[in-house]
């Protein structure tokens, strides 16, 4: 998988490509996100647009993330979620646990700054 | 022409692999292979990919251990358009019984235990054993002209 | 991403299919999925894919006479930039020092015979030998970064 | 494997399509191929264009065929050589043997009819 991290007003956007499964993309997902806590940012957008797969392990690390960004007072948010992992999301009941957007800029606007 | 209509049953496909993650992709490109010219549709084949991919990321991590002299053995037929995959580890095994339900309230926040559920959400049958030579056996089935959803 | 980079080495990857002609496809299936991300060209990926064809046609036709009951064994690895492929099958052996050479003017003109010749053409490495479990085993090597002609 | 026959100026070109491999196209080869020379057609044209693969029993049969065209006095011809099959009849010492044409129209004026 690879990363990258984009400021848009305020909002950290992650821009993830690739597989986030077992062993490859799933603990570096964990990563990103932790290191984005320390530095103090609490409105954390994840655009999903370009990843390819995710397994259990993928979806269990963006649960992880979701938990520790909000215990840290911040908002995890879901951006251009590909239909297949919106699917995986649904049957385990996670979708509604996310806020998931359709465009960024609605998304970026949405954490009110 | 270029893919030729495989027979209805090509005899069982077997594979053993060693306890990697990255060996994963390896069972689901034989699998999608053996699927091909099948009558099943581009969604059920991803479905069915991903629960192989499941099974076989719990062989190598809760059954092997990730141990590289353990290996991972897996069988796929196709007989009268029923895929059947039967993922094999040389681990000491569980109890399916005592997996806990992610979808319990107490553990939808939960960053593990989804396999199995995922497991049982895409294919139509899974079965836990015992297998002779040791460790877990799942067997994955899926009627494939039936889900074309 | 897409094709995460294979490590150095992720073990042998086995695999066993019944005597029937449509299986080659899945073992040389399996075998470009191995070679995915290594530094190999197009072009020497095919020669290596039809060694591997021209060894199990022979296993599966000379080897096994076509039994359903009897299997091919295929090991497949990559390791140091080098590939190796054992292809075993159940059978009586035979004689490799016997084999003709198609090449010979008396040859060039007949309707087989040539498939070993094809893999040592290929492959930079051909070798024989008798399985202890019975049977005729053939070890096709190529080495990867070398052989882009 | 697929195959078609044409007719074109005494000439009878047989269109291949696919896999001339063990098991699949090479019998279905020869037995095309014994047709018409059964059916007393002497000038015949493989053409190769869209053979995707083939294997050492595809040489065999293609040479088997050659053999027994010639032997009832007529010439077997091939059109359009990819150049993996070039290569592999090049090796066996078989691309002297075969009269290998690049364009339709100059390998049907080649039988002289
Ligand atoms: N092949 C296996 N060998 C041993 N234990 C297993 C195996 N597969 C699953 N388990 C057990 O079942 C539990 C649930 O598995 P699963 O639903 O896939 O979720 P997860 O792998 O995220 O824990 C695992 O935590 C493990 O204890
Ligand atoms: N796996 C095998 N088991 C037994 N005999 C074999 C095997 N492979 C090859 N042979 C023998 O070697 C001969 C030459 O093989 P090959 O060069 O592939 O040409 P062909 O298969 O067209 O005869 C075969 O005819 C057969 O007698």
């Amino acid at each position: 998988m690879k990363t990258s991290v984009r400021e848009v007003r305020g909002v950290s956007i992650l821009d993830l490509k690739g597989k986030i499964t077992i062993g490859s993309g799933d603990v570096q997902l964990r990563e990103t996100i932790n290191k984005l806590v320390e530095d103090g940012k609490k409105n954390i957008l994840i655009n999903m647009k370009e990843v390819t797969t995710i397994d259990s392990s993928g979806i269990g690390e963006l649960v992880g993330c979701y938990t520790s960004v909000t215990n840290k007072g911040g908002k995890l948010k879901l951006l251009h979620l590909p239909p297949k992992i919106s699917d995986v999301l649904t049957v385990t009941q996670l979708i509604t646990v996310f806020d998931v957007y359709e465009a960024e800029p609605e998304a970026v606007t949405s954490y009110g700054g | 022409m270029s893919a030729s209509k495989p027979p209805a049953d090509a005899g069982p496909v077997r594979m053993s692999l060693s306890s990697r993650f990255e060996n994963i992709e390896m069972a689901q490109h034989l699998c999608g292979k053996l699927l091909e010219g099948r009558e099943v549709s581009e969604e059920t084949k991803h479905w069915i990919l991903m629960a192989l991919r499941e099974a076989l990321a719990n062989a190598i991590k809760h059954g092997n251990e990730q141990d590289l002299d353990k290996r991972v053995h897996v069988e796929m037929r196709v007989d009268q358009n029923t895929l059947e995959v039967r993922i094999r580890d040389e681990g000491s095994g569980f109890d399916p019984e005592r997996v806990s339900d992610p979808l319990a309230p107490e553990n939808r926040l939960k960053t593990s235990g989804r396999g199995i559920f995922y497991m049982k959400t895409f294919m139509d049958d899974v079965r836990f054993g015992r297998h002779e030579g040791g460790g877990m056996e799942i067997v994955l089935t899926k009627h494939l002209n039936a889900s074309r959803e």
